[in-house]
């Protein structure tokens, strides 16, 4: 399942709520990785757009890839500003054994950073400053150059 | 016509134009010197698909939109 | 931080907790790994048995190794009998970026199942039997045959 | 004297021994027929540091521990 909030995520509730939902599955590994806003470079915060149909899409791939391993992935993240010390993603894994959690964890989070079509701005002077340094090309970028 | 959208810190309103595939649109983009960079680090989507090939056939109600460098989390 | 618990543990409770600890620590992901008792064989559920001198020296050893890449570790488990569908096990990585963390995680829990000093036992028919069958001999076993 | 203890799910109780070195706790404990698995797959500790040689002096009131193999989370 994929949620997305206006502003940060309520991590507490929404960990609990994820290892609610699947309490009774019979998962043996659960692991969330939570992403939260670091204070640097004299950030107030951060912002996102978000385009929601390709994240969809892209989220439902990975769904089935996950599923077809049986295992669960879920997701949420922010839109629009998220200050500093709060978080703007989760995202986990539940799976029967350890190993399929471990591995996809890792490789979810990583293409999520590479792929998700999630547009990152700084927050300063209460300005919104597109991260260009810090984003990824999708790949294939540069089709139309 | 073909909509075109251009996504998150692209600040170009959106488009419609009369072209029937990829390499159209190249052409009328590559005339807006604010579009430079954009291209050159921009993927595509038609009809919310990423595309990899400019040989994509456009028709009468596409849509295309542009998707800069991302960052989420 | 090592939190023993006697029975079952609260995850919810744990991962807010944690969550909370580090909140104004400025670290950009936080990875915590839930291992929760699967049904499987049977079993009604497990029991462990700790000893906790080398368990805490061998988890002062990962601390240390893991602060000197700036990052945290915590790790709660369970003595005792803990049923189906309950968790036994959470171990946590905080750090600054997110690739210190999966990397963590995953050595962490890796060497916490082969090395920890930590037995398992089946619960079935009210018996507790020695699950011999999944556990891993420690490093250098066999000195004294 | 030095104590000797079994842990995890090795049933049998402490052991207070006059020995010097691990050379003559392994001789003793070889002689136990249960002990013989229990030998092959353990590690050993002496005062809860874990051990890789038998060269290891023991000294009175030095604390040995057999260890099983572990299965925790």
């Amino acid at each position: 399942m994929l949620y997305l909030y206006d502003g940060s995520l309520d991590v507490p509730t929404i960990l609990k709520e994820w290892y609610e939902q699947e309490a009774d599955s019979n998962y043996g590994a659960y692991i969330p990785f939570v992403g939260t806003v670091r204070s640097e470079d004299n950030i107030e915060g951060l912002s996102f757009d978000i385009y929601e149909p390709i994240l969809r899409s892209w989220f439902e791939a990975w769904q089935q890839r996950i599923r077809a391993k049986g295992a669960v992935i879920k997701m949420a993240h922010s839109r629009g500003d998220v200050m500093l010390h709060e978080s703007s993603y989760i995202a986990a894994v539940f799976s029967p054994k350890r190993r399929v959690a471990l591995e996809f964890i890792d490789e979810f989070v990583e293409d999520f950073k590479a792929s998700a079509p999630i547009w990152k701005y700084d927050l300063k002077n209460g300005k919104r400053i597109y991260a260009l340094d810090r984003s990824t090309a999708i790949k294939g970028s540069g089709l139309l150059s | 016509m073909v909509r075109v959208e251009f996504l998150g810190p692209i600040e170009k309103k959106p488009l419609e134009l009369d072209i029937s595939n990829l390499n159209e649109l190249a052409e009328i983009l590559q005339k807006d010197k604010e579009m430079q960079v954009w291209l050159e680090n921009s993927a595509v989507a038609v009809n919310d698909t990423l595309v990899s090939s400019r040989d994509v056939a456009l028709k009468e109600g596409d849509r295309v939109v542009l998707l800069p460098p991302v960052c989420g989390g």
